[in-house]
């Protein structure tokens, strides 16, 4: 059969090479989208072929890197890591469609860059060896960087080096722990491999305890870094704010945090010296980014801040979720990266139009909205009320099968999580009632409406969050099926 | 004995000659037919080099060898050399000197070649100080400008004070053991060891070859120099010239010395995570790009030096890749900014200091390949992935920690995390700063010289296992005894 | 096929009307009002003839039910209580959407309106149907967002978009309990199947729900030292859902502000659709209720006070639809309270509350479709500016009196002659009785009691101040088109007769809810778990004057409406002044906007800690910052050594190696 | 008879440390240079003592090299010197320092 993997991986990259040759506006978009196609489709056709109801790696490719070292080209997807691609493959052709006629200075390289990232946050997906994993890892920080510097907002540069080193360091950090597990494998059996199934298999068997936690700990801080949860959020603000839509949305579908937290932290947890603790630090970690997270969008002036902040909010129940350690639990904290990738981008995209069209992001200069982009408006509410956690909406099932099932684990955690929920509610409706409702405010000028290709992306996404909501179950059975896979694990070890 | 085993060295003392010679009867215009000369000696020798790799063989006596490590870092100087040999075709041109650059330049190289294979303190000492003297000479290339002489004069300065610390190092090891061939005196280093003498020699040393590796605190000229120097020529030093000192090291310690090994071990320890952090905190708020590569190659060097505290297998073979990558990304960056120096003294001759990091300026537009190119150098001096300099990283660090020094390698990892501001700093003044000044065709040359540097960095990233091997069978020649 | 098959098409055949409308309703006449009224008038049918069927055989309930995801199930369950809402709300909403046809007629987005209403009604209806709570809240809160669009149709209102959030958010902090009520059942589920859900069980249908009670009472939760029971701890926080949807004391505040939406609106709102639907929940889970120890006597409590908590309110307000409002509140007090009665009186409770929910519903929607009527045709909703309407508007008039009669609850004890509401509430005041005589505590009685008279005093002087006397200011005006009347008309007969007509029949019906082929609850089993002890059943008899008490009541408080109001013996303006502390008290709603809204949580939660978190937040990026900043500093600091002078950097060598020599001396002591 | 060895290591560390305080104090470039070859002769009187006491030449060898080296060294070094005169008329390193920080 065909290297499905790699061509999903390395087709974009590819296309980005080739858009950069490219001269005009058209030429680039029209390979953009040429490539973001191909891949979606490709993706469709892996979907349609992927085993849902096991839990082991699929559509494996294996091929000799580095021996020397152990270090291989291996490739596979789980029920973890599809739906992301997925979300992937779906939302980058209509981000190329929602920014198809806007005006940007080198279009080329904006459209290299993103199908760049596509590339690197797919074969993040994809990697089954911690090099690969990790060059991947990192290879994401490189398009984002430039995205942000060169079409960021006024503070671009200042966000885009403090996202770049910020998250740097935790990927080191995250790297100090690889080598930890690499050489405690490879003292125990003599030879080396950076395989990730092998080596978490291996995990277990390390003898000291102390080697164990701060192998954790070190992966564990390069993943909530990324996620990004308190206290490690500060990058996030900056970048989501300052990065132009396309970034941002980009930002959003970069769930690679989340990801390792399921793929590499779950399997082993139970195998450190103290599961108890690490449980905790990260129910903690989970519940103070919900209701800190929706404090401080409640507080924001500035409505792309406000939905930066309420992205740390929401991505607290992916780590909230993963502790609680009951499959409904920790596969709806998947599903919650999966949702929340379709919801922040709606959000981010209209974020975007408003502060195209009226030149401010300032929630109280806005006013009236509504009456001048109905359509926008019509969007917005709905994206807005699945952000809420509105039932009927992908959002809901996610943050319901996160509280419920880890209620059963981490009541406390739980009731504080619950608590953050009217906040969630209040900053939502209450940046819609001022920017949207009300009394238009005259010294915005004219205001147009969104375009027909802005609505079409941002309809189809809404669609989707919408059918995702009422039917999760086309992605939720496989996420099931590997969390129960986890969980089994878990109950094993008795934590 | 086979000459064939000498073919590289030969190869470049008869270029070096002819160039000399031929250069004497050339009128200035048509002199830059001598740069192309001396590439294809160099390039000759390169091959030569390459074919003989996995040869084992001692020659004058036993006071040469050749073997993994040897050829290893021959290459590694030669490829250096060859970016050097085309870039200078470009820097100079027009000018009435040419033959002295390339035959300094040649000899230089041939100098550290004979560093690499020496086996005898004598030999080391004697191409030690060729390579140095060729050097110091092109340092001071450009007679008429007060940056290059004071260059050249500090860097002459130091280097002699350090050469007489070395022999004087040398020469209490030479009395303590009777002997200067280097297996020898590991055979009998007893008096040594149980004498006084045996600290105050490695120190010595120590502070005879970290002159040239630029360890904190014998590192002061080379900040100055590589930014007063041609850039070209600091290309050499610091891609070059450094790696000579590394490998002179790794044989007198390592093989030689290896009964005081608890001694330079800490030594190494300390001044390792002194230079590192001093050079990455210090290249912080660099205004001058070179002095800014200078500081940074300084971390470099400390990077490299862990190998001598870690001392395993994979910990000398991540020290000696490390050298070969970083023989290419610090080269290459080196000769970005001497092609952008060019740029900038084409557009007005008497700027001050051209390599000024506003100079850098939407270099992306004026000069994408180069800056391109430098994007590829200084991310891979930062460490990012499927690049030279992260392969290396990985395995020095990794084998740092395999070996239990792991405070050495958060220390390490924390600096190179440091590192990425300033190396970003560079991308956001090519890329992200508006410029007025409009696109200008790069000069093929340093064009040339800048591709091979990236296809290396890029292939050791990518393609890594042969070399990883090949840095590996050169450290396997200092650890096992009677490797040489 | 029968009919009962048809049963998934009740909420269906609105929600598609509404995406119909969403789309075509601009192109089409009168907003696409057709689509929502043929969908609704079809549901109606199938409702009412479902309803039929259950009357006919009480033993059968309409159960069907899917998987959805993990352990979670979608379905629909129609037993009596079911039955009857559905009627009742589809009858209502229908009648409502005709209405509005008229009413909405000069609007500028008429379709966006029925879009939003049928989505309204359908999920009101889906919410009923629900099999499971999951379901239940998820329509539970789908209502919550049509009430936000609705009560903020016209956003660019600025009072209507607040209130629209208003509504919301409040609604929201019960909805936040319910929430967590399910999380603790699923949770306390889940542990009592320990872990391993088998094939086809949904762990969150009622079924699997009742059966459970009893492990469910059985586990206990620590809170603040006191051990309370997870039965207790759910229903409690199912309560707060309920307080919150059907505006109890304290989560009422939202509804009166929702009066800024169409008066159509607050007339589904207050009617048929929303505020009933916290009454249902509890209805619904009454098994658990009455399992819990104390939960329901909450109930009782919380329905009496906010009886007469808020009739004190509508005393005072002169704005038309807010007097509705309050009164609202109050009614949805007793049926809180006729549900809390089931302490004593058992399953029975669940009809008594229900019948006055339905009774309610037509008398109030009349209510307000009248004073929709009336503001229609005035343009004002201000009563004192009103008066003497009856002359302009007669049929409107009438109609009015007849809602009035029936929210006063006029009628004979003893006999079936009487409005719906006297019916329906005397039964509830009684049972109050009943209530005090086996408990002991009168509170609940004496406070209905009380309410009744105010109840019947706000709604007279309402009814004088507006259409009685002559106006007070010009105002046009004329008799409302047929497409609003011909709904007053059907209302009113309903109002009058529909309580005398059905109220033994029903309150068996429903009664009867949880005995049948899919539930079998023995409630006064379930009553000893909750530690409650139900009256002897058979006929009570309570003392003639018990008997008679809310008629006189209310009737004194028609008198004294018309004496102040009417004749104006007495001169309220002595009274109505800005200087009497009570009445300064009610009128400003005893300040709850203050404390809830402006204090609460502008002051605390938005200044005090939203702003507190920015602060951290702030504390977080400068440490990043000052990180980056001591790099710098110390680079700029360390740069210095680099003098440039050729001695100091040959000392510096000289220097380093002296020291090396004594720094490896040293170190290699130490190890 | 014959002089003990430690002598010459005295005269030649004597010598050495006498370099080595001239190129910390001196100002004139030619005499830091003169410094610098104390330096480099200190440590040929080493070897050549050594080579003496342990019977064998390569010390000695090693010495003629080394002088050799060392003159190239003068000659290299005064040449720069020499530049350095002609641009700035004066050997005083300390007015040499545009290169710092």
């Amino acid at each position: 059969m065909m290297p499905i993997l790699s061509m999903i991986v390395l087709i974009p990259l590819i296309i980005a090479a080739l858009i950069l040759l490219t001269k005009t506006k058209e030429q680039a978009r029209f390979l953009a989208l040429t490539g973001t196609v191909i891949v979606l489709l490709l993706t469709v056709y892996m979907y349609f072929n992927f085993d849902s109801t096991i839990a082991d790696n699929q559509f494996v490719e294996f091929i000799q890197w580095i021996p020397s070292l152990g270090i291989s080209y291996h490739l596979g997807v789980d029920g973890i890591s599809m739906p992301l691609i997925l979300l992937n493959a779906i939302v980058l052709p209509l981000l190329i469609i929602f920014t198809w006629n806007d005006e940007r200075k080198s279009p080329n390289k904006f459209y290299a860059l993103i199908l760049a990232t596509e590339g690197a946050v797919i074969g993040v997906f994809t990697a089954l060896d911690f090099f690969l994993f990790y060059v991947f890892w990192e290879l994401t920080l490189i398009p984002l960087f430039f995205l942000v510097s060169i079409w960021g907002g006024p503070n671009k540069h200042h966000a885009s080096i403090k996202f770049f080193i910020y998250t740097h360091v935790a990927s080191l950090v995250m790297l100090l722990g690889i080598f930890g597990i690499y050489f405690a494998a490879w003292n125990l059996t003599g030879t080396p491999s950076m395989d990730i199934p092998y080596l978490l298999a291996q995990f277990q068997f390390i003898e000291s305890g102390i080697a164990k936690d701060m192998i954790f700990l070190a992966l564990l801080f390069g993943f909530i870094v990324k996620i990004p949860s308190f206290p490690f959020h500060s990058w996030l603000p900056d970048a989501y704010t300052e990065a132009p839509t396309a970034g941002s949305v980009l930002f959003v579908m970069l769930k690679i945090g989340g990801y390792g937290l399921f793929k590499i932290m779950l399997p082993i947890l139970p195998f450190t010296a103290s599961p108890n603790l690490m449980i905790s630090i990260m129910a903690v970690l989970g519940s103070v980014s919900i209701i800190y997270g929706a404090f401080l969008a409640l507080s924001q002036k500035d409505l792309k801040r406000m939905v930066a902040y309420s992205s740390v909010s929401h991505m607290g129940y992916v780590t909230l979720g993963a502790a609680g350690l009951v499959s409904l639990s920790v596969s709806g904290a998947m599903f919650q990266q999966f949702s929340h990738g379709l919801i922040m981008s709606v959000m981010f995209m209209s974020c975007g139009i408003i502060n195209n069209a009226t030149g401010t992001r300032i929630i109280n200069d806005l006013g009236g909205l509504a009456q001048k982009m109905p359509k926008l408006a019509v969007i917005m509410v709905l994206a807005f009320m699945a952000s809420l956690g509105l039932p009927g909406l992908s959002g809901f099932i996610a943050e319901v099968s996160v509280l419920a099932g880890a209620f059963v684990n981490l009541p406390a955690y739980v009731i504080i999580a619950l608590m953050a929920i009217v906040i969630t509610a209040a900053y939502h409706l209450w940046a819609l009632q001022r920017a949207m409702f009300g009394v238009f405010n005259e010294k915005l000028g004219t205001v147009l409406d969104i375009n027909g290709y802005q609505t079409f992306s941002m309809g189809v996404i809404a669609i989707l969050i919408l059918y995702f909501g009422l039917n999760p179950s086309p992605v939720l059975e496989m996420m099931l099926t590997s969390s129960e896979q986890i969980v089994s694990l878990m109950a094993a070890m008795g934590v | 004995m086979d000459l064939m085993l000498f073919a590289p060295e030969i190869t470049l003392v008869l270029t070096g000659l002819a160039v000399l010679l031929i250069g004497l009867f050339l009128p200035t215009g048509s002199k830059n037919i001598l740069g192309y000369l001396a590439s294809l000696g160099i390039l000759i020798a390169l091959l030569f080099t390459v074919s003989s790799l996995g040869t084992q063989a001692t020659a004058f006596y036993g006071t040469v060898s050749i073997d993994a490590l040897s050829q290893f870092f021959k290459i590694v100087f030669l490829v250096v050399a060859l970016l050097f040999a085309i870039s200078g075709i470009k820097y100079t041109e027009g000018n009435s000197h040419t033959e002295e650059f390339f035959t300094l330049g040649i000899f230089a190289t041939i100098g550290m070649m004979f560093v690499a294979s020496a086996n005898d303190l004598v030999v080391l000492f004697v191409a030690f100080e060729l390579a140095s003297l060729a050097t110091y000479a092109l340092a001071g290339f450009e007679k008429k400008n007060p940056r290059s002489l004071e260059a050249a004069m500090k860097y002459f300065i130091i280097g002699s004070l350090s050469a007489a610390l070395l022999l004087f190092g040398i020469s209490y090891i030479y009395g303590a053991t009777g002997t200067t061939s280097i297996p020898a005196i590991a055979a009998n280093m007893d008096v040594l060891v149980s004498s006084p003498m045996g600290l105050v020699a490695v120190v010595l040393l120590i502070a005879g070859f970290g002159f040239k590796i630029a360890l904190v605190p014998f590192h002061m000229w080379a900040p100055d120099t590589y930014q007063g120097a041609p850039s070209v020529v600091s290309a050499l030093l610091a891609a070059g010239s450094k790696k000579m000192g590394i490998v002179a090291a790794f044989k007198v310690f390592i093989v030689a010395l290896i009964a005081l090994q608890a001694e330079w071990q800490i030594a190494f320890a300390i001044l390792a995570v002194i230079t590192m952090t001093y050079g990455n905190i210090v290249a912080l708020n660099q205004t001058s790009v070179k002095r800014m590569l200078a500081y940074s190659s300084l971390a470099q060097a400390g990077y490299i030096s862990m190998a001598f505290v870690v001392l395993t297998p994979m910990a000398l073979g991540g020290g000696i890749l490390y050298a070969l990558s970083h023989g290419f990304m610090k080269a290459g960056a080196f000769i970005a900014t001497a092609a952008v120096v060019y740029m900038v003294l084409s557009e007005n001759k008497d700027s001050t200091d051209p390599d000024h990091i506003d100079n850098f300026r939407g270099l992306g537009k004026r000069m994408p390949v180069t800056a391109l190119s430098m994007t590829i150098f200084v991310f891979a001096l930062a460490g990012i992935p499927l690049t030279a300099g992260y392969i290396s990283k990985f395995v020095l660090f990794s084998s740092t920690i395999q070996a239990g020094f792991v405070w050495l390698a958060v220390i390490a990892i924390l600096n190179s995390a440091i590192s990425l501001y300033y190396y970003a700093k560079v991308v956001k003044y090519m890329y992200f700063l508006p410029t007025n000044s409009e696109k200008i065709s790069e000069p093929l040359p340093y064009t040339i010289a800048l591709i091979i540097a990236v296809i290396g960095v890029l292939v050791i990233g990518f393609w890594s296992e042969p070399f990883i091997y090949w840095s590996m069978e050169a450290a396997k020649v200092l650890l096992i005894p009677g490797g040489i | 096929m029968a009919v009962e098959d048809l049963a998934f098409l009740i909420p269906l055949l609105p929600a598609l009307a509404f995406v119909l409308t969403f789309f075509l309703g601009k192109k089409l006449p009168t907003g696409g009002a057709i689509i929502p009224i043929a969908a609704i008038s079809l549901s109606f049918l199938i409702s009412i003839s479902i309803t039929l069927k259950l009357l006919a055989n009480p033993e059968m309930v309409i159960h069907q039910s899917y998987n959805w995801f993990a352990m979670f199930n979608i379905g629909i369950l129609v037993d009596p209580l079911a039955a009857v809402m559905l009627s009742m709300v589809t009858f209502v909403s229908l009648l409502i959407h005709i209405y509005s046809v008229g009413y909405m007629s000069h609007d500028k987005a008429p379709s966006r309106y029925f879009a939003e209403t049928a989505l309204f009604t359908a999920s009101m209806l889906g919410l009923i149907l629900s099999d499971n709570i999951l379901q239940l809240f998820i329509c539970w809160e789908l209502v919550g967002v049509c009430s936000y669009l609705l009560i903020g149709f016209w956003y660019e209102k600025p009072s209507a978009a607040s209130a629209a959030k208003k509504a919301f958010l409040t609604t929201r902090i019960g909805d936040v309990m319910f929430l967590a009520g399910i999380v603790i059942l699923f949770s306390d589920l889940f542990k009592i199947f320990n872990g391993t859900i088998p094939e086809g069980v949904y762990i969150l249908r009622f079924d699997e729900i009742f059966t459970h009670i009893p492990e469910i009472a059985a586990m206990n939760a620590n809170i603040l030292g006191m051990e309370v029971s997870h039965i207790t701890l759910i229903t409690l926080l199912f309560f707060g859902g309920a307080v919150g949807k059907s505006g109890q004391f304290p989560l009422h505040v939202w509804l009166p502000d929702a009066m800024e939406g169409p008066t159509t609106v607050s007339a589904l709102i207050h009617a048929a659709t929303m505020v009933t639907a916290g009454v249902y929940l509890v209805a619904r889970t009454f098994p658990m209720f009455i399992a819990a120890p104390d939960s329901l006597m909450i109930v009782t409590y919380v329905g009496a006070f906010t009886a007469i908590f808020a009739a004190t309110m509508g005393i005072v307000m002169n704005d038309l639809k807010r007097v509705l409002a309050y009164s609202t509140i109050s009614q949805l007090g007793y049926m809180m309270l006729g549900l809390g009665i089931g302490a004593v009186i058992g399953a029975e409770a669940i009809g008594i509350s229900l019948f006055h929910l339905v009774n309610h519903a037509f008398f109030k929607a009349l209510l307000f479709l009248c004073a929709g009527s009336v503001i229609h045709a005035v343009g004002t909703h201000d009563m004192r500016q009103l008066g003497g309407v009856a002359k302009v508007m007669p049929l409107t008039a009438a109609t009015m009196l007849a809602a009035s009669l029936a929210l006063a609850g006029i009628g004979i004890p003893g006999t079936s002659i009487g409005t719906s509401g006297f019916f329906s509430k005397d039964a509830i005041i009684e049972n109050a009785y009943l209530f005090g005589e086996t408990t002991g505590t009168w509170i609940p009685y004496v406070l209905a009691i009380v309410a009744a008279l105010l109840t019947s005093l706000y709604i007279f002087r309402l009814l004088f101040m507006t259409f009685y006397g002559k106006p007070r200011t010009n105002y046009g005006g004329h008799e409302s088109p047929a497409s609003m009347t011909v709904p007053l008309t059907i209302l009113a007969v309903f109002a009058l007769f529909f309580g005398g007509l059905t109220s033994k029949v029903f309150n068996e019906f429903v009664s009867g809810t949880f005995v049948n082929n899919f539930v079998n609850m023995d409630i006064n089993e379930l009553a000893t778990i909750g530690g409650y002890h139900l009256a002897s059943h058979g006929h009570h008899h309570e003392p003639t004057l018990i008997l008679w008490m809310p008629m006189i009541v209310a009737l004194a408080g028609l008198l004294i409406a018309f004496l102040i109001y009417g004749l104006k013996v007495v001169n309220m303006d002595s009274l109505v002044s800005r200087n009497n502390a009570i009445y300064k008290l009610l009128y400003n709603r005893y300040y709850q906007n203050a404390v809830f809204t402006n204090f609460f949580s502008v002051k605390v939660i938005y200044e005090g800690l939203a702003f507190a978190g920015s602060f951290i937040d702030r504390g977080f990026d400068w440490l990043v910052k000052w990180t980056g900043e001591i790099m710098l500093e110390a680079g700029e600091s360390l740069r210095q050594f680099q003098t440039g002078a050729v001695q100091n950097y040959a000392t510096a060598v000289i220097i380093g190696v002296s020291l090396l020599v004594i720094l490896v001396k040293v170190v290699m002591e130490v190890l | 008879m014959m002089i003990p060895i430690v002598f010459y290591l005295a005269l030649a560390a004597i010598i050495f440390s006498i370099g080595l305080y001239g190129l910390m104090t001196q100002r004139s470039g030619i005499r830091i240079l003169m410094c610098v070859e104390l330096m480099l002769n200190a440590a040929h009187i080493n070897l050549v003592a050594f080579s003496s006491y342990n019977g064998d030449l390569t010390g000695q060898v090693f010495t003629l090299f080394s002088i050799a080296l060392a003159a190239a060294e003068a000659a290299i070094g005064f040449a720069i010197l020499m530049s350095l005169y002609r641009m700035k008329d004066t050997i005083n390193l300390d007015s040499i320092n545009i290169l710092r920080w």
